[in-house]
Parts: structure tokens; C-alpha cells; sequence
């Protein structure tokens, strides 16, 4: 591994927050692009392990693989599953497959006030506001074992049918 | 009509009307299009009666029911002429029902792996806690501070005034005002006299007064009290009262 | 990396504590031996890495590698150095005048997730968690100038402004 990707791991594995690219490269005195590259290093450097990198728009965390999820719930007492209202899922759904969905969109396609699930998601940590609309966090990816929105199923062709079917001029 | 009551109590919890349409479209095998939307009109307007409502979630569907409405009128009076306005309302209602159903398709997904393989965050291995207090912070701007978390909490639903406008509006009342009329009117009459007057006459009730109106007659249209014709292209719709008269009763039981 | 070996990586990431041979082979299911086998080489697998394998004895735990020790220095101070955000200093208000408040009613009066803020106010040693709940500490009231949370200003109305947000049905 390059220094740079090793310091990189070397503050989010003591820290273990999530460190944004800007504030890695502020930190790591060098600049976001030479951050981001390291990351992929980083990332690349981890697969084998038992834990590797999530991330979510600019933040990376190190997170633990989901094969030990049973085994580390138990170690740390933690409940695995809390469930999740339909309303909430298709609030959850709109947001994660649609990054920056506003509330507007989100009721355009639901058809119902979303006021409720918004801020139930938003207690859980699962989705934060932007300037405008709502984006995953970090949080969520990690309640789904993925290391990106990308793992979603069906991804790429749902993200698609909505961009396409918002987009279209009314 | 056929009516499916399993499917009207299959869900305790509030289903918004774009999930409604869906189940009624996905009931009949069908595909998203203004045919399908059109041909489950009488299964959601039914839908709508059966359901003790309150006034506010009363609104949304009669809106969405105001649009189906429309969209079977075009395809009962193939050369309705439609405003802008209603031809997006129909093109938003396809691109809404649509997009609900891509997100049902991965919202199942959502719930079903909810919380089943959770990735773990590590844990801090920093330093112990030492004690830094922000010095900015004075003691004094707490109190202002859960004022501000107040202002921002949301205040408990109240029932807004807006909304019991549309829970007045049912279409059985605006069928027996609309068959009034037509009772003793004269024998032909253009869609525009038929309107029932909203009471209050701002833009968005007059809307909805406008299109229930259209929906009752449209129910006696079908059921051929009326029978409606075009003179020429680009004419008002022209509707003629027929020889028998139903009695508005019989409609509303039909309905429940 | 052999299965056994990663698995021991995920108990030590995650947990952050020193365990011991026997421990390790009680939660996996194995023998000492075997642990000892899977831990050297865990230990190799890590060379390159910011962190490794110390041991203790018979204990063993993940650390950071000593040449990181400057870097993460740096971030401590500033850490502690910062201004409070606007959400951390909102829970610190929140539990200084509703003593025992827990993560639940904090997260329900603001409406956000407050894990973040709740950890920070704890690494700076301004508020600490009871059995049930946080409490402000005393180290922050004597910064204060105060005995109790009484003393703080507008305590009775701003507690009771506290109360009736906590009962309200949304």
C-alpha cells in the first residue's frame, strides 16, 4: 500500500467515524483526487479481510463485512433487525435508488403526506437532509451489508426507470 | 360492479391512492396505461365509498379518482377535447402509477433485508475522554437552543379546514343535484350548465366540484339516462335526457 | 486469509478489546492451537497494514501501528479544540436541563439521529451516560459556575418546555 492509503486507514480505523475526502485531504495535506485514489487502494487492500470500505457520496467509513453479522451482534449485544413499516421502505426505497429526492417527489410518486416516514428515517439515521432532497447515509448502507447504494438490487435498471420517469416534462 | 371486499380490508394501515390504482391495475393482470387506468375507474371509485375515509386522505383520492375519471371519459367520448391542465393530469397520473410500481418492486426488497447481515463500524481507539468544553458556548444560550428544537418539531395533525371541503363533496349528492337539473332542464344542455356551483367558489374546490359533476354525469351517461353526443367536431358535449330515469337511490346503493 | 483468521479480525475490529486465546476459541468454536495457528497469521496478513496484531500475554488485540501515533495525536487535539456543532450543542442543552434524557427522547425532540453528537459530547467529557440515559457532568456544571442543574438559567420553564414536547403525539 502507497503512505497515503495506510495513514488513510490508520485515522479511520482509530477514529471509527466517517471521515469525508475533503476532510482526509485537509488532514493528509494533499489534495481530494490523490484522497480518492488512495481510498480505491485501501479498498482494494481490504477484500480479504474482515472488513473493508463503505462508502456513501463523499464519506468513507471501515465497516465490517456482513458474513459476521450474526457473530458480531451477539459479541456486541447489539439487535439485529428492527423491522421497517412498508411506508417507511418505499420512503427508504425512493431515496436510496433516487439520491436527492425531495419530499415533493417523494409524494408525487406515493400519493400520500411523507412527512412521518421522512422523520421516523431520519431518527433512525437512515437517510439526511441535503440542500435540497434527501440522501442515503452511511447508516443505511451499513444496515444492508453493502459498500455502496450500488449492491442494491436491481440498481443500476431502477435508478434508470426513475431518473427516466421523473425526468420527463409534465 | 364487481366488488372485492377481501382486498378492501386485506391492509389495516392507510394505503395512499397511487398504491390503490396499482393493485387494482396489478389485480387484472394489466400494464400501466391510460387503457388499464381507465378500465379500473369504477373498481377505485367504489373503493373510495367502501372506505370510511378521513377527510384529509379523502382528498388525495378524489383527486386521483377526478383524473381517472377524465381518462375514462376520453375513451367513452373519444373526441372529448381536453385542457392542457387535464391532459398533464393524465400523463402524471401514468408516469405516478409507474414509478410506484418500480418502487413496490424494490421496496419488498428494502424490508426483506432490513437489518438481516448488518455491516459493524469499528469502535474508538482513540485516547480516553479529557474535558474540553467549548468555550463559546455560554450557559446562557442553552435555553434559546431548545427553543430553536422546539420551533422545528413538528406540531400534532390538526384536521385543516381545506380538507373538509372535499368531505362534503360526495358523489351521490352531486348525482341527485345533477339529475335535479336535468329533470327540469330543457332537453339538451351543454357540459358547462351542468357544473355544480361550489359554494365557496376558490380555484381548487371549484376544480374538484367541477370534475365530481363530470363523474356523476358520466355514471348516468353509462348507465343511459343520458346519452351523450357530440354535434360536430369541436362542439360542447350536448347531452339529451332519455326517455327513463333512474332514481338517484339506485345509483348510490349501486355504489356502496 | 483463512476463514478462522478473518473471523478473529472481525471479533478484534469490532470490539476493541484485548482477548485471549481461550476466549477466542470459546466464541469460534476451535481449539487454542488452532486460534494460536489462525492469529500468526493474521498477524502477516497485517504487516503492511496501519494496524496489527499486539499481544499481551496470552491476550491479543487490534492497535494501531506506533508510527501513526503523531497523526492521530493531531486529530485528537483538534477534536478537542473545535466548536461544538449546532446539534451537538442542541443535545447538550437537551440533557442539561432534562437530566436522565435518553438517546429515544433526544432523537424525538430533534428529530435527526444523534449518535454522532452523543459520542462527541462524551469524548469531550461534557456529559457522561447514567443506567439509563445521560446525565451533563460535573466537570461541565463547575465550568459553569453552578452547584446543580437547577442553577442553570430559566431551569424550571425550560425543563417544563422540555416536558411538553416530550408528550407530544406526532
Amino acid at each position: 500500500m502507497s503512505p497515503l492509503a495506510v495513514q488513510i486507514e490508520a485515522l479511520l480505523f482509530a477514529t471509527a467515524e466517517s471521515w469525508s475526502v475533503a476532510a482526509l485531504a485537509k488532514r493528509l495535506n494533499t489534495t481530494d483526487e490523490a484522497i480518492v485514489i488512495a481510498v480505491d487502494e485501501l479498498a482494494q487492500a481490504l477484500t480479504e479481510h474482515a472488513f473493508g470500505i463503505v462508502r456513501q457520496g463523499t464519506e468513507v467509513v471501515l465497516a465490517t463485512a456482513p458474513d459476521h453479522s450474526e457473530l458480531l451482534a451477539a459479541v456486541r449485544k447489539e439487535e439485529l433487525s428492527k423491522d421497517l413499516s412498508k411506508a417507511s421502505a418505499e420512503v427508504l426505497a425512493i431515496i436510496a435508488y433516487h439520491t436527492g429526492a425531495t419530499k415533493a417527489e417523494i409524494e408525487f410518486i406515493r400519493g400520500v403526506n411523507s412527512s412521518y416516514s421522512l422523520r421516523a428515517l431520519q431518527i433512525r439515521g437512515l437517510i439526511e437532509p441535503l440542500a435540497k432532497g434527501y440522501a442515503p447515509t452511511l447508516a443505511l448502507l451499513e444496515h444492508y451489508g453493502i459498500a455502496s447504494v450500488e449492491e442494491l438490487p436491481q440498481y443500476a435498471e431502477t435508478k434508470q426507470k426513475i431518473a427516466t420517469l421523473l425526468a420527463r416534462e409534465l | 360492479m364487481e366488488t372485492d371486499t377481501a382486498f378492501i380490508v386485506k391492509h389495516d394501515v392507510f394505503e395512499g391512492p397511487i398504491e390503490v390504482l396499482l393493485e387494482l391495475i396489478e389485480k387484472r393482470k394489466l400494464f400501466v396505461n391510460d387503457v388499464s387506468l381507465a378500465s379500473v375507474t369504477d373498481d377505485f371509485i367504489s373503493y373510495i365509498q367502501g372506505k370510511g375515509m378521513h377527510a384529509d386522505t379523502v382528498a388525495s383520492f378524489l383527486s386521483v379518482a377526478a383524473t381517472l375519471i377524465l381518462i375514462k371519459a376520453r375513451s367513452l367520448l373519444p373526441n372529448l377535447e381536453l385542457t392542457t391542465e387535464e391532459a398533464a393530469s393524465i400523463t402524471d397520473l401514468e408516469r405516478r402509477v409507474a414509478l410506484y410500481q418500480v418502487i413496490s418492486q424494490v421496496s419488498g426488497d428494502m424490508i426483506r433485508l432490513y437489518g438481516k447481515r448488518v455491516s459493524f463500524e469499528g469502535v474508538s481507539r482513540m485516547p480516553g475522554a479529557v474535558f474540553a468544553p467549548d468555550e463559546k458556548l455560554t450557559m446562557d444560550m442553552l435555553p434559546g437552543l431548545i427553543h430553536e428544537t422546539a420551533v422545528r418539531m413538528p406540531v400534532p395533525e390538526v384536521k385543516k379546514p381545506e380538507a373538509r371541503v372535499y368531505k362534503t363533496i360526495s358523489i351521490t349528492e352531486v348525482l341527485v343535484t345533477l339529475t335535479e337539473r336535468i329533470e327540469r332542464a330543457m332537453q339538451k344542455l351543454s357540459f358547462n350548465d351542468l357544473r355544480v356551483q361550489s359554494p365557496d367558489g376558490d380555484g381548487k374546490s371549484q376544480r374538484v366540484y367541477t370534475i365530481v359533476s363530470f363523474l356523476g354525469m358520466l355514471e348516468l351517461v353509462r348507465r343511459g339516462l343520458l346519452a351523450a353526443e357530440q354535434d360536430e367536431l369541436f362542439a360542447d358535449i350536448s347531452l339529451e335526457k332519455q326517455a327513463a330515469s333512474i332514481a338517484p337511490q339506485e345509483i348510490e346503493t349501486d355504489y356502496i
